[in-house]
């Protein structure tokens, strides 16, 4: 029998499977269509100190093997989220560990979120998004600058009950010294990757097709450079990582975990296909014992990146 | 409730330039949908990654079968209209809120007004009124004479007036001056109103008929999860902009003068 | 009838489509396949001041919609490609105009390159290759920071006898900087993109497939990202651009006129069909009529992107 | 002169677990090939960009067909494996220099060594020699006896011994041991010997046969532009290893002792 399981700071997961932010709301729209009890967690959307209404529509256009969106972060604010999504999924899903992706305008706004929402008791660890492209202001200033981003991660883990994984983002020249930073200020892990930051343009109006004009691409697309990015991170810590970036299928979680990752995060595969997790949950102990892995354990990488 | 099932291709053709008709066989038809709803179909190609949301123009519960019209417009039409008869589709739905009926009696008159490729869910619409005995009269609006199509589908269930934009066919221009010049009184004549159809249309018909009780347009936005969990498809709430709706999920119907179009 | 001619310095294009860098060799391979002059130009393989071997093999991997590549810049050296590359086409091509891409260690490396090659006279402009992932030194270091990339291009627009193209790399926080610094040492206009830094990993051997880990990454996966960069760049610079990244049709080559390119690169879509090329430049003027453009001026673009 | 051209899909078996036999009728099969020459076939997927390689096993120029063996190994073969009849298939080739078999007279003896997927374009090898009166004798290795294919094919052509790693058909073990044991005077016996298959039987041969004047082996390696001008595919000189040859282009057929495996 293959063992799924992976134990991680905060994250006592049965397989390494879970949704990743933005795309699977707080839970209760892919309830619909299967019992959320298979994931091994849910990453839940961006929460931000006060409801958001996020950017104008179109938020959303595709791309070859990938999609660009700028939601701009949309979500109800910390207060709803607390009094109405939390508690929904704690009541449906009681044992269901819930992954508080948090961001916010400055640090101020990341510390009152992170306080407050890691006194959820179904909350069993926070992803610090650092890495939002498609916001005017924070997101992906922390991201981009080691000194920002590990101020912002000192402060955020000094205020939380649960352990902080921080979510970085892929548009930099060097992603290896904001890891660092990030380890240093307290880190309990990472989330790798956050969207490429991309454009598609209507060729009949000359136009961007996202009012935003620019949104996060992922998708398969992005799947080389989240595995690139995963493995420049893992040979320098030895963090857990929360591996995410194209991954459609067992196959490409495998190699995303060979990559460096510790679990995994799905994203634009749930539009593809909403049984994208559970499907992969139940392909992922044949696709291992095809190539003769009984568990996750040998899933331990530090080779050095150039 | 909405499902993913895998339904076939069971024939289509091309009914008017560009327009496809296309049959789909299986489980998701065996329920009748509430007209309006829409599914959202994932395209045979392994690049496209996001589905394509098409209203229902049809279901046949006893044959078990679904007909879909569309134009193709990009990449993703263009493909499906190329795929053979048995070609198997995933396909989620029924999506959506869709148009309300139940409200309606036989007797009771209904206007139902369509452009282009939102008329497809006005069919289903317009088969469900007149089978409750509504009588129903349809407005459409087109390019060109070439580009109608269903015309006697629809004309089979009820009285229907064409606008074309260079007078080939019906009255020269937009709807919106169709129903100023022969339609004035419809606020009041009809007891429901249904619309469906590019912006322009919807905005002329929400203007028109703020204060009809009973009257609902149907809004289109590009998607990518189809159920409300992305908020990709959001549209603001007329009496609260702080309050936004998804079109996939609370829509694509809302009533007219609800939400900012 | 739809004009496709495109006038730039140095190169007066009867179309705005040429073969990228790397993806065309020197150009005798593809001639067994169609007359190169109907190509608008070609960019031939980068030179160097000596021969390289490049890398080992595998140098090449595939990914969704997209290629990883780790060619390591082989080449035959600057003397050879005078002696015989350069004098293969002019011979055979006589009108068929030449971007010559350049690289190297050192920055004297690329200024002798400069030198030489930009005397051949089928030479008609010089892309200077700041921005290769796939070698240990030279490359990429020059690509990512705006003073190292200005001090190259001053020394190779000195010594030059055509204009310069800097073609920059996306690998960057923000390009901006690294553009404008470009542009005031005197480059006559841009090449963008070169490929993001990607890798795959076997899962039997939880190695990387291509001998160098990391590839760069190339393809329609990449479009978005292309039509980004060239946007971000158009908004701060009327410099003339030649846009690359993905393209594989005449629909994708307007996208990227659209989004501020004056010209087209073509790289891997010469892989998936070795006709992509002619094929485009017939249908260009096709989808040209489609859109109702009569020829390529109106994809003037300044629009500034945040 | 290679050419890229349309190619239907007439028919596909599969032979063996996991390994097709692939007929394809079109142009390119008018012209008789080189043996050991390869197509490089456009998978029928958007998301799939580079062509996929694949050693040419037979060519018959009357019917216009040319037979593939492949075996599934990763989402191009998967996706070929599943094209059924009549798909159309772009195809470039053929490719590459091929095994030079113009030296060999009637009556002459050849060793055809092969492991694998290595074997396809020994077949068309064969049949080529088979043709001139060559006499030819082959070698196959396989992992075990449920993985052979086209035994009674080359078995019609001339004697065929076979290598499995299990011992379950023929010799127990490697090729190189079965060499050594039962081809010990090879050298010296056959006037030209060919090879095709992985490394590691490659490696052997080459091994043992540097100095035979006629004896050629085939590499693979992974591929971009399948023409030369690229440098994807390169393989170095043995007597030089700053000269660097194209496997799709120089090769994939070098002779024994020329390059580094
Ligand atoms: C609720 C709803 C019902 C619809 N019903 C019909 C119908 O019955 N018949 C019909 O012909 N069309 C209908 N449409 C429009 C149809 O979805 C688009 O024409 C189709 O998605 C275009 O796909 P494409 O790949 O050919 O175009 P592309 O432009 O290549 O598509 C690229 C992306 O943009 C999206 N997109 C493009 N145009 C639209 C659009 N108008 N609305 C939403 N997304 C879009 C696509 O879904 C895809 O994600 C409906 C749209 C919605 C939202
Ligand atoms: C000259 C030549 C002749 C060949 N002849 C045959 C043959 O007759 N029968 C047969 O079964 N196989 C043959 N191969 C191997 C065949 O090309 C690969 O098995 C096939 O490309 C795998 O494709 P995939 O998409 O299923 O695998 P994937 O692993 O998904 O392919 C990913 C990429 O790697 C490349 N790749 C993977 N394995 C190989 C390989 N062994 N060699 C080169 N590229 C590879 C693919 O072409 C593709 O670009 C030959 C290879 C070469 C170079
Ligand atoms: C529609 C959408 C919304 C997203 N919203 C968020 C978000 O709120 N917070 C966040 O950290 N990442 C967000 N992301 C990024 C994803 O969590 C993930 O990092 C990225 O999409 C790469 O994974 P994928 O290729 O599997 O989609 C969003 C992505 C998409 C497609
Ligand atoms: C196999 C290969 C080799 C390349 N070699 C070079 C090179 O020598 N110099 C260079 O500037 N770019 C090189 N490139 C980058 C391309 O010129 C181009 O910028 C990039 O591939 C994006 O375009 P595409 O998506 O159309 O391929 C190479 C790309 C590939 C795929
Ligand atoms: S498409 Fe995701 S919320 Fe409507
Ligand atoms: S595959 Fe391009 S040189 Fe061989």
């Amino acid at each position: 029998m293959v063992d799924l399981a992976v134990n991680l700071p905060g994250l006592q997961l049965k397989n390494p499977i879970m949704p990743a932010s933005g795309c699977f709301g707080f839970g209760q729209e892919y309830s619909q269509h299967y019992d959320l009890n298979q994931l091994g967690a849910v990453i839940i959307k961006a929460a931000t100190k006060e409801p958001r209404l996020g950017n104008a529509t179109p938020r959303v256009a595709e791309t070859p093997s990938g999609m660009l969106n700028a939601i701009g972060l949309q979500n109800p604010g910390i207060e709803a989220i607390m009094a109405e999504k939390l508690p929904w999924l704690a009541q449906h899903y009681p044992e269901l560990p819930i992954i508080a992706n948090v961001a916010g305008n400055t640090l101020d706004d990341y510390v009152s979120v992170c306080q407050a929402i890691s006194t959820a008791p179904n909350v069993h660890a926070i992803e610090l998004n650092i890495s939002c492209p498609n916001v005017a202001h924070g997101g992906l200033e922390f991201g981009t600058d080691p000194q920002s981003a590990a101020q912002l991660t000192a402060a955020c883990v000094a205020v939380s009950q649960v352990p902080v994984y921080v979510k970085l983002s892929p548009n930099v020249t060097d992603i290896r010294p904001i890891a660092q930073a990030v380890e240093q200020a307290g880190a309990a892990g990472f989330s790798l990757i956050n969207t490429l930051v991309g454009m598609r343009i209507d060729i009949r109006t000359g136009e961007p097709i996202l009012a935003n004009q620019t949104g996060g691409l992922s998708g398969p697309a992005i799947k080389p450079v989240a595995v690139r990015i995963i493995r420049q991170v893992r040979s320098i810590s030895a963090l857990p990582i929360i591996g995410m970036g194209g991954v459609q299928n067992a196959t490409d979680a495998l190699e995303l975990l060979a990559a460096g990752a510790n679990a995994i995060g799905v994203g634009t595969a749930n539009f593809t296909d909403p049984f994208a997790c559970p499907k992969m949950i139940e392909q992922l102990p044949i696709e291992m014992t095809k190539y003769g892995f009984a568990d996750l354990s040998r899933f331990a990488v530090t080779q050095e990146v150039k | 409730m909405s499902v993913e099932a895998t339904l076939t291709i069971q024939h289509q053709t091309q009914i008017a330039p560009n327009i496809y008709e296309l049959c789909l066989a299986g489980s998701i038809a065996e329920q009748p949908v509430t007209p309006g709803q829409f599914v959202d179909i994932k395209i045979p190609s392994d690049a496209l990654l996001l589905r394509r949301p098409f209203g229902v123009a049809k279901v046949d519960t006893q044959q078990k079968t679904m007909t879909l019209l569309y134009r193709v417009v990009g990449e993703g039409t263009t493909i499906l209209s190329q795929a053979p008869v048995g070609t198997e589709l995933s396909v989620l739905g029924p999506l959506g809120s869709g148009y309300p009926i139940a409200q309606l009696q036989s007797g009771q008159k209904a206007l139902i007004i369509g452009g282009g490729t939102g008329i497809p869910p006005l069919y289903e619409l317009s088969r469900q009124l007149v089978a409750k005995g509504v009588q129903v009269q349809h407005l459409f609006g087109f390019a060109t004479q070439s580009a109608i199509f269903y015309q006697s589908e629809f004309e089979a269930l009820g009285p229907t007036a064409y606008a074309t934009n260079d007078g080939s066919y019906g009255y020269q221009g937009h709807i919106g001056l169709l129903l100023d010049a022969q339609f004035a009184d419809a606020l009041t004549t009809y007891d429901a109103i249904y619309a469906c159809g590019p912006k322009g249309l919807l905005m002329a018909v929400d203007n028109r008929f703020a204060e009809h009780p009973n009257a609902y347009i149907s809004l289109e936005e590009r998607m990518a999860c189809g159920i409300g969990a992305c908020y990709a498809c959001v549209t603001k709430l007329r009496s609260n902009p702080e309050v936004q709706l998804k079109i996939c999920d609370d829509g694509p119907v809302f009533k007219t003068n609800e939400v900012l179009i």
